[in-house]
Parts: C-alpha cells; structure tokens; sequence
C-alpha cells in the first residue's frame, strides 16, 4: 500500500510536469507560427515533451534519494521534476539563459544537476553504461545508493542498453533500467522493431529480474519501482523495468504525426495517468481542497520558474569557450576565439 | 540516357528543386531502374525521413524497399555491409551523423575496408546518409558535420553537396558507384518544411539523370584575389561573403563537393591566381578539413602562397543557446573578417 | 541420423583443420624462437588457432551450400576449411603471398572467398550484422539462401551481436547465429562476463528461437544445425545455436596460458570431437582403412597447400595502393606513393 | 613529493624502465595514494593487460580494482564515465585503438562533452587507454594509430608517449587530470615479450612520482637544419634518420608528446630557427595529424617556411604482408629521403 502523502506528492509531480510541459509549449511555439521555424522563438533547437509519461517519472523517483544517480534520455522533463532538480536552473536551461543549470550550453536533452544526481543524453540507449557506471562506485564504495537509466522502448534494441544489462547482472551492481513504453519510437510503432511484446522479457536473456507494469499507473509502477529499487539499495542486484506509459504529443514539437492512427491518438488522451491517481487519491479519502492545493502549488512553481527563467540574461558568445575542460591547459588553449576564426556573427 | 556534367553552372532547368527534392528524384530514379537498390533507416518509411530525404517513397517502393529498421545503427548499417557484398545497392541512413560512435566499427572497420582486405575480390557497393550540420540550437549531440572524421580514414567516398543540382548528380554517382559512399546532406539545406533553408540550395534541376562524378571541385563564384575553399552550407555563407566584399575584394568560391577524392587540382590552380586562401568549414577547427587543405597547397605549392586563414568550429563541443551557438559555427562575418585578415586588411 | 558418408564428410574436414594448423604451428614459430617476436618468421601477426573447435565448423557446414554465406571471426581456419573456402589460396594469404586470397592484403583473420561467399572480420561480433544483411538479400531477392555467423562465447556480450539478434528475429531472416562456447575469452572464464551459462538463453530476449549443444560432439552439433539452417532455409526465421567445443591451444600464438588451470588444459585434451567422431564412424561400421584414407587425404591436401603456398611470391610492395576502391577516383588519387612519403624501406 | 618536471633531458635515473613498467609503476603509485582510481578493461586481471599495461597489479590490488569485464566496449567504457563523473577516477582500456568504433558514442558524446553539456558541473576525471600502431603484421583491424580521429574531437586531452619517462610522467598527470584523457600509447614501444622494442624507449626513470604537463613538446634532439614534429614510434625513427643525416644535415626532432593542447609555440620555434618542416606520422596521411600540424605553422608564420614535407600513412587501409606494411608504414628512410627533399637535395 502506498502512504498517502506519497501518492500526493506523485501527483503533485505529475501535475507539475503537466502543466510544466503545456507552458513550454506555448513558449515554444511563439515566433514559431504561422510557420514553423525550428530554429526561432524563445526555445529553439528540438523539444520532446513527456506528456502521458509523467507515472513513470514520479512511480520510480519517489523510492529515490539525492544520492542516488538519474539517467535520462531525450525525454526528460518528467523525470527530472519527480528527481527534484533545480526547476529554475532547469528552465534558464531550457531557455538557454546563463543561469541556467549549464549556463545555456546544454539545452534540453543536456540537463545536468549534480546535486540530485541527475544526467541526460540525447543519443538513444548511451544512458544506461553511465548509470552502470554509478551503481559500480556506489559498489565499490560501498553505499547504499542505487542508479536508475530511463529510456524508451525503443531504445531496447541498442547495443548500449543491452551490453548494460549485462555489465549489470554479472557485476551485480544497484541499477535499474526502466523502460518507459509508449508505443511508439518517432513514427515507428514497437512491432514493427522486436518481436517482443513485452520489453521486460529482454531481462530473461542476460539471468537478471524484469518486470512489467501494464497499465500507466503510478500506483501500480510505484510498487514495482519499490521492489526494484529495493532489490537494488539492499545489494541484491540489477532489475528491468518496463512500464507502459502514452504519447499524448507528437515525438517532437513539429512532428505532424501521419504516420500514427486517430484512434491511437485518441486512446492516449483518454489513458490519462494523471486522471487516474486523482481518482486514487479520492479514494483514499483526499479531498477537493486538497487536490486544488497541490494543483495551484504546481501551477505556481511552473510560473515562477518560467518567469524567473525568462528574466534571466543570456549567456556571452564567449562563453561558449569555456567549460571544454575544467582543468584547461594552461598556456596552451586551442578553443581560444581568435580573431579570423570566430570573430561572431552577432 | 544519362548525361556527365559538363559544367555545372552552364546547367540551366525549367523547374527547381530543393535539394531534399533533388536528392530523393535521384533516389526514386535509381530504385526505378535498379531492384537491387533499397533504402533502410529510422522513419523512413511512413515518415518519409526525418530531413525529408525519402519522402514520398514510400507510396511507390513500398516497404520491402523503403525500409524502417529499429534503432540499431551496427546492426542496420552492418546488414547493408552485408547486402551490398552480396551485390545488392543498398542506401542505408545514419539519422544524424552525431550517431556515428554507435555504429563506427561497421562504417570504418567493415564498409570501409573490406574491398581491401579483401584484396579487391569482395566490394561494397552501398551509401551511407546522414545529415549534418548545426544552425538551429540543437546543441552537442545534433548539431555536428564531422566531415574530418570521416574524410580521415580511409575507404570510403565522402560527399558533401550544397545545391539541389549537385545533390541529385552526386546521388546518382553515389548509388551507381561501386564503392562505399557517404553522402553528408546538410540539414539547413535540404528545404525542409520546419527548417527554413537559405535560398542559394533550391537550383535548377533537369529532369533527366546525370551524374556528378567525385573529385571534381566547383568553383561556384570566380574571382580573382582570394581563394575560399568550403563546402555544404558554407558555400553559401561564402558566397554571401563574397558578394559582400565585391566592391573591395574579388573572391573565389571553391565548392569542394567531394573531400574524398579530393580536387587538389582546382584549389591549387584557384591559389595559383589568387595567392590567398581561406578555408572554411562547419567541422571542428583541429586535424580536420581546414588543416589538409592548408597542408595540401603548402606542400605543393608553399611558393603560390601568399597569406592562409582558417574559419572552422573552434575545438568546443557545440553549445545550446542561440548567442553561444552563433558565435561558434562560422558566419558570413567571420569569413568576410577572414578574406579582409588574408589580404592583411584589419 | 547421419548417412555415413556425410560423417566421413565432417571427419576429413575437420581432421584438415587439425592438420593444417598443426603445420601452421611449424611454420609460425620457425623465426620465432627460442625469444618469441610475433612480427618475425613466415607467418607474422597474430594467429589463432582453432584446435578443438572443429566440431562446431564441420557440423554446421555441413549443411550449407556454395550460395549460403558465413561470416567467421579471428579463429576463422575450421570454418573456412568446411565452408569449402579455397585451401591453398588461403594458406598463401595467411604467409602473406600474392596469389592469397586477398593478395597477401588480409592475413589470417580476413579470409574472404567469394566463390564460397566466405568472410572474417577481427573485431569481436561484427561479424554479425552483415551476416543478417547476407539473409536480408536473400529474403529480398527471393532465394533460399541462409546466413551463418560465427562467434564466440564471449562475444555474446557485445552489442553487435545482440542487435543483430534483434534485427533478424523482427524482420524473420534466414540467419543462424552459432557461439563457439570454448569456455574462454583470452583469460576471461565465461562465468567472469556473463550470468547466463546456456548462451543461447540470449534467444529469449529476442523471442528468437535457441538451442544449445552441450558436448563437443560433431553429430550432435550436425543435428542441431539441420534444425537451425532448415528453418531458415525453409523461411522460418533466425536461431542462435550455441556449441560446446575446447580450446586445446593458447588463444593466440605466445599465449603462456599463465592464468588458466592444468586441469581446465588437460581436459580440453580429452574431450577430443576428432576422436569422438572416430568413434562414431567406426561404431557406423567404417573400417580402418577409410579412416586411415581420409586422414592421409587430409595430410597430402594440407602439405600441398602449404608447400604451394610456400612457394608462391611476395606481394610487390607497391600493391599496397591498389584495393582501396573498385572504382578508383579517376584523376585524383590520394593513395598513390608519392616521392616523400612512400619512398619504402626495403 | 611529487615534482614537476623541469627539462627531461636532463632527467637522470639509476634504472632504466621498459614503457610498460613505467607506466605500470605510475598506475600503482596512483592507485597506493588513492582509493578510488581503479583500472578496468578486458584481460587486465590475470593476464595483466594483453601489452602488459597492468602487469602484476592483480596480485596488490585485486579483483574489485583490476577489473576485467565482459567484451562490451560500449558499457564498459560508458561505466567508467558514470563512475567518473561519481567522483572516481578510473583507468579503462581499449585492447586496441582500433576498436574506438563499437564505443566511440561514450568516447566522444559522453565522456568528452559531458563536461562542456553541463556547464563545468559535472566532470570526467578518467583516463582511458589504448593500445595503437603497427609493424607487426596484425593488418586492417589492429594495427591503426587513430591520432588524428581522438585529436579532431573536442573535449579530450591526448596522450602519445615515445618513452618510458615521458610514459610515467604522463601517466601521473593523466589520471590526476579532472578532465578525460586519452592515453596511448604504441605496442612496438611498450616492452612486450612477444613484440621486440627498439632500444630508445626504454630510459632511465626516476622512483619518485613526477608530472609531465601536458601541452609540453619536447624536444627530443636539437638541430638548425629542418624540423621534424612527430610523436609515438616515430620519434625514434626521425631520430634515427637525424642520426643518419648528421654528416650532412643537422635536424631538429620534436616529440609531441600530446596532440591536444599541441604546443604550437615549440613548433613555431624550432621552424623559426630552420626553416623547414617535416612533419611525420604513424596514421592515415589525409585530414589528420600531419595536415594540423603544416596549418598551424603556415597559419602562425607563413614567413618561416621554406619547405613543408609530410611523411604519414597514405590513405589506404594496413595490409598485411610485410612487403606492403613496411611500404605504407613510414621507414627511417622514408624520413631522410623526405628530409632531404626539403633540402632541396633529391
Ligand atoms: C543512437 C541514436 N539513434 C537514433 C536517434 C534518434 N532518435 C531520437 S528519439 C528516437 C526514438 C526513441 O524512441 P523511444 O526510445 O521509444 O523513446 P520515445 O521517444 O518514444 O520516448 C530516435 C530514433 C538517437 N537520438 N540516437
Ligand atoms: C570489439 C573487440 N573487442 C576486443 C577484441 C579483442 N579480442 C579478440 S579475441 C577476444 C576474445 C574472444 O573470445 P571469444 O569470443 O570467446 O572467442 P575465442 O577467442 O574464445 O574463440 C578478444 C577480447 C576484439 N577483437 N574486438
Ligand atoms: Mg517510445
Ligand atoms: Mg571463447
């Protein structure tokens, strides 16, 4: 059973990520229209919203700890939010301000916030040999924490994830892979990329623990994510976890989406995770008020942090000289500006 | 039937074409006339290619041979290695060419190098696409051309067109050539509906099919006191650099095309006349293009030198936000300051 | 069961890949000893020896055809040798002579015969993907042709490998993958780099079908591979067949084998499938002078193919310009020797 | 206690050090003062690394710090970047270079950008290792140096050691570094049982630890005449050809010793001082290495140069026999000749 306070605090999550999301769309969007213009706006460059995800994020992260590791992919908004990273900094990110959580250098796909332990990647799988990487220091130093590695169904095809899962199982490390299934990989729906119907079923191949959560359900993923992650902190090794979540949007903002049925489209909208913990928690005796409560705390949060985020100044064209490495060769440095090569087109 | 170019500016066509269009008539043409030729990749089929680059394909070719793969770029582009040494043609796409590390091993180690090892007796008759290029803030992992890399190690073709025209011709020489081809489209050029491009790729294009053969450089501006030597979309950056400056300075514009082979031979007879040369490329900076093609004309014709400038991607992983990422990736300005520093006017 | 004489078959085979690498031995260390240099002698390079995995090369092939494709890995001779692969041709690419295989261009791990659709490669499971593009073109074309690869045991760790099972299971090619199992990766037991000890357990994963041959026994192996290549050849799907065969040798020549235990050596001594299969055709009444026959024809194919080879010349050295490209870039040639920097050293 | 180097000619030792033990010792000293630098690769445990690069490490540190791991370059790799950014400081091997392209998405995309990604919050403070270079008849696929494709891609210091003290001090620095570093160092050089060193590499060493900065050329023999930049192996083959030269000229021979940070201003200098550049290398002639380093002189000081020669691999994959690997793999007489071209003597 879950406590109370936690489904709250999942939906208060969810919401946030909702109603995050729907504000950066609209962001997004501006200078973009009539026609669409990736490159222009407050928010350029590719965005992947998460919306329908939001019961993986939130089910997996509330068994998580500062100190435990996040990978996520190109999709990471949801996640992040459920970790606890800086939503400020994040969306200065997202809006490629200087204060953002990589003063503008990484954008969406590239939020990094160390203090909860949080990292994206944008190429499809090369999440999870990092997230390896953290559950073998805490193995080797001998914590407690765990590492968990998002990705999308259909990411389990990639050589990365599964040498992972093995690097994994036979080192024995406190990670957990979960596969955030919605269906769909851009315009590819799963069957036409594995013969498996259920992700989880890769686990088999490799003698580690898989799972699956049918429903999109941040109960139901809550308690699988506590045996998993569980399994993990109490040194008895790896899991996969795969858990059935939505597309609610195209793959990108921009994606018209052709390629994919009405009736799906529609299915997702209606399969709305959100809905269904509001409708738990009722059950569990949360009242109107309540709910409101947390609703209006996560819309405010999105505001703030959105205007906050556009208040901020951009970064210097310089900047983009630094941070190549932290300990830059003294004398040396290759990525100086020079006059000829980078004078700006500002 | 087909026809060899003559010169490509001599060329003139009723209708024009964006080098999206050009490259997939090219394509369509070449699988009308060969059933050995297929195409395979990620959202290609019912997506018609994330850049455009097989659209409308589909419909005709059917999914046999306008091929949607999972997202396994070793596997795929490894079974074109395979289908090609069989005698097939297939055209296999990398998505974005940043995915390149996922799959290296079959690119350069099998595709590139099995008609050697083999000692002539096996040949791999396939191309490889991907897209390149930055411009539209998508940060480190998207945005890169890498053309040095691949140009670096030996065995493959390595194509770079900057106009329609070019794009169809060097796509049918790329699909009838024997050898392994990587054909690099760069994203801003290819006309895409949610990626404006800049109006110098959109040319002319004959109906018919002709080929473009490699290792022909194109001197797509003539000019009298300074050599820019550049490919992709910094033909056109170039050329606006050149018109910028034609009241004080008149420039040549290279258009290399082909990095391997490559046309020593018109950068050199380009620099006999001029004396200086400017290079300038969306690569990295360091052990790239710029470098070899400094080091080609210094080596045969140190004489014929008067001043060199180099305009390339300072050594910086490429940032997200709009004021950094400009301030990197050459623009008209830095190759206009460059011809300016070349014939030493500050 | 097995007619006697497709076990003579498989016996004469594999007492030639025993054979032959018994004289390989001879001639590799010759210029070697007593101080070891592995870029002296007749046979340079690395060289790995395929003594006691005959079994798993003779029982395959067995059932293949001139039309089916195998691609093989570093420890290629009993493959090649079954798959019919041109024996003195091949012994003069291994002592790096002009009339080899690849005309002294390949060596030892890049055998690649084409009349018998023949392949290597070096790099650990990258075998794999081109072997699944051999099945594709046969899918593509219609025929019944069959893809075999060959890896190790410990190559099914490697994302190659795994993608590919993926891929030929989802688009139902004709491809048997079959793991050499010889318990050792160079110094790493399987128990070392992997959970699962049944690698053909990794079939689940994929929902492909698996089958492991537990003894080092070449019936066994011969019935396992009818049911593996006759599903593909009958166009119903991809296997993975795991094989246990022994490595009786070092990994490659110069291995001391410090780290592996006497009795894991004297086993693989024992466990003999030349003997065992000896046994099997004497059990099928085949007498002592056909054995004896078979292995004399065994010997004189061997010391004819070795002292032809022997004989043949050296590659001039400016042929190692040569085979970069079937189609060689008309006009510019970047591989030609030039003055200064391929002057040579002999 | 640690020193910082001060000239390394002038460095005296009692004992001289194969580069293997060098850098051995270096790792050991590392690993004694610090916990948490640990090295992991395939075959490093009991083996010892197959060029001998953890040679007796097992027995002091055990298994839980010389870690083999399962043949999946891409997880394995990947961990140590998420270990790394944890805080830790691995050590992780590539066998041999040339297998960069099964993992090169965490070389290039993680491990070397994550850093620049996230704005300096996260970092990388990892040494990965390589074996590189040929002339020992181990063809295509394992006898590459690869500088050129590891120096192209920002966000990677580059490590190339020629002698056994350069190997020991380099070593201290890489794995003190906090950035990424790519260290490789070339098997001819190491001081293997099996593979013969020439006598230059091995060189005094002294016991104590001492840093060698990184972005310090070094010049390896002084001269007037011409300049030779080279790095790895081929130091001792220019210093061979200066040797052979010395009667009629007196040549400069610099020793890179790291390709990034390149210490241009000891370049500059020396070509100051001759006037004529040799510029010579182990790795594919185009795009790499030798084209850098013409550019960056004829870019710095046009002036200076009276003759710019290149001696590299031309751009053909390493065959394997030895006529036509000692061809294409430049010889000492490869450099004199080219040293005297640019004397205008042919
Ligand atoms: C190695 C690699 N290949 C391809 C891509 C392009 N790509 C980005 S997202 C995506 C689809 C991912 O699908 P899935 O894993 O199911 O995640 P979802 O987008 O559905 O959340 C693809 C193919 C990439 N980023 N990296
Ligand atoms: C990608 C890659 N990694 C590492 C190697 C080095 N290597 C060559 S053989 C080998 C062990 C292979 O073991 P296995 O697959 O069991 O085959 P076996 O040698 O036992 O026949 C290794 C690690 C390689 N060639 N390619
Ligand atoms: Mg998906
Ligand atoms: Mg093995």
């Amino acid at each position: 059973m879950v406590a109370v306070n936690e489904l709250q605090e999942m939906y208060e999550n969810m919401v946030t990520a909702r109603q995050y999301e729907e504000r950066l769309q609209e962001e997004y969007l501006e200078g973009k229209q009539p026609a669409f213009d990736i490159s222009a706006g407050p928010i350029p460059g590719e965005l992947h919203l998460a919306a329908g995800h939001e019961a993986a994020g939130a089910g997996v992260c509330q068994h998580l700890r500062d100190d435990d590791t996040v990978t996520a992919p190109h999709r990471p908004h949801h996640v992040a939010i459920a970790k606890g990273v800086d939503l400020k900094r994040m969306t200065a990110e997202i809006f490629g301000r200087e204060s953002g959580l990589s003063g503008g250098k990484g954008g969406h796909m590239h939020l990094f916030d160390p203090n909860v332990k949080f990292a994206c990647s944008g190429i499809i799988a090369e999440g999870c040999p990092p997230a390896v990487g953290a559950g073998l220091a805490a193995k080797q130093r001998n914590t407690d924490s765990v590492a968990v590695a998002f990705l999308g169904e259909g990411a389990i095809d990639q050589g990365a994830f599964l040498e992972s899962l093995n690097l994994a199982s036979v080192q024995d490390l406190p990670v957990v892979f979960v596969v955030e299934d919605n269906d769909w990989a851009i315009s590819m729906p799963k069957e036409r990329v594995t013969d498996v119907e259920n992700g989880a079923q890769r686990a088999d191949g490799f003698g580690l623990h898989g799972a699956r959560v049918d429903a999109d359900d941040a109960v139901a993923v809550y308690d699988a994510a506590r045996d998993a992650v569980g399994r993990a902190r109490d040194g008895n090794g790896p899991s996969l976890l795969e858990v059935q979540v939505h597309r609610r949007m195209g793959h990108f903002m921009g994606d018209p989406e052709a390629y994919r049925p009405d009736e799906d489209k529609d299915a997702a909208q209606q399969r709305d995770s959100i809905e269904r913990l509001e409708a738990d928690l009722r059950a569990n005796g949360v009242d109107d008020e309540t709910i409101d409560d947390l609703r209006s705390r996560a819309h405010d949060r999105v505001e703030e942090a959105i205007e906050w985020a556009k208040d901020q100044p951009e970064p210097d064209p310089d900047d983009a000289y630094e941070d190549v490495f932290v300990n830059p060769p003294s004398g040396v440095t290759d990525s100086e500006p020079s006059t000829a090569d980078t004078g700006g087109d500002d | 039937m087909a026809q060899q170019e003559d010169n490509a500016s001599d060329q003139q066509a009723d209708r024009s074409l964006t080098m999206s269009r050009a490259m997939v008539e090219a394509i369509a043409h070449e699988m009308r006339a060969n059933d050995e030729v297929f195409y395979m990749g990620e959202d290609v089929a019912d997506y018609g290619g994330i850049f455009d680059s097989t659209q409308g394909l589909l419909e005709e070719f059917g999914r046999d041979r306008i091929m949607d793969v999972p997202i396994s770029e070793t596997a795929y582009l490894g079974a074109a290695v395979g289908a090609a040494q069989e005698g097939m043609r297939p055209i296999a796409e990398l998505m974005f060419v940043d995915f390149f590390g996922v799959a290296m091993d079959q690119i350069y180690n099998q595709m590139a190098k099995n008609t050697y090892m083999s000692g002539g007796s096996v040949n791999v008759p396939m191309v490889l696409t991907a897209a390149v290029g930055g411009t539209y803030n998508d940060a480190a992992q998207h945005s890169q051309t890498l053309y040095g890399t691949f140009a670096h190690l030996p065995g493959m073709k390595v194509v770079v067109p900057s106009t329609a025209y070019d794009a169809k011709g060097l796509m049918h020489n790329a699909i009838r050539d024997d050898d392994p081809v990587v054909y690099m489209f760069h994203k801003r050029l290819m006309g895409i509906g949610w990626l404006p491009a800049p109006d110098g790729p959109k040319t002319g294009v004959p109906e018919d099919d002709y080929t473009i053969p490699f290792g022909s450089a194109d001197v797509k501006r003539e000019g009298a006191d300074v050599t820019i030597v550049t490919l992709g979309l910094h033909v056109h950056r170039a050329l606006e650099a050149a018109a910028d400056l034609a009241d004080d300075i008149d420039v040549e514009v290279v258009d290399l095309r082909t990095l391997v082979p490559l046309d020593t031979e018109t950068i050199l007879d380009s620099v006999a006349k001029t004396g200086h040369l400017v290079v300038v490329d969306e690569d990295y900076r360091s052990y790239g293009v710029t470098g070899e093609i400094i080091a080609s004309v210094a080596e045969a014709a140190l004489d014929d030198l008067e001043a060199v400038e180099r305009v390339a991607l300072p050594d910086v992983p490429i940032p997200y936000a709009r004021p950094m990422e400009d301030e990197v990736i050459p623009g008209t300005d830095d190759i206009t300051e460059a011809v300016r520093t070349a014939r030493g006017d500050e």
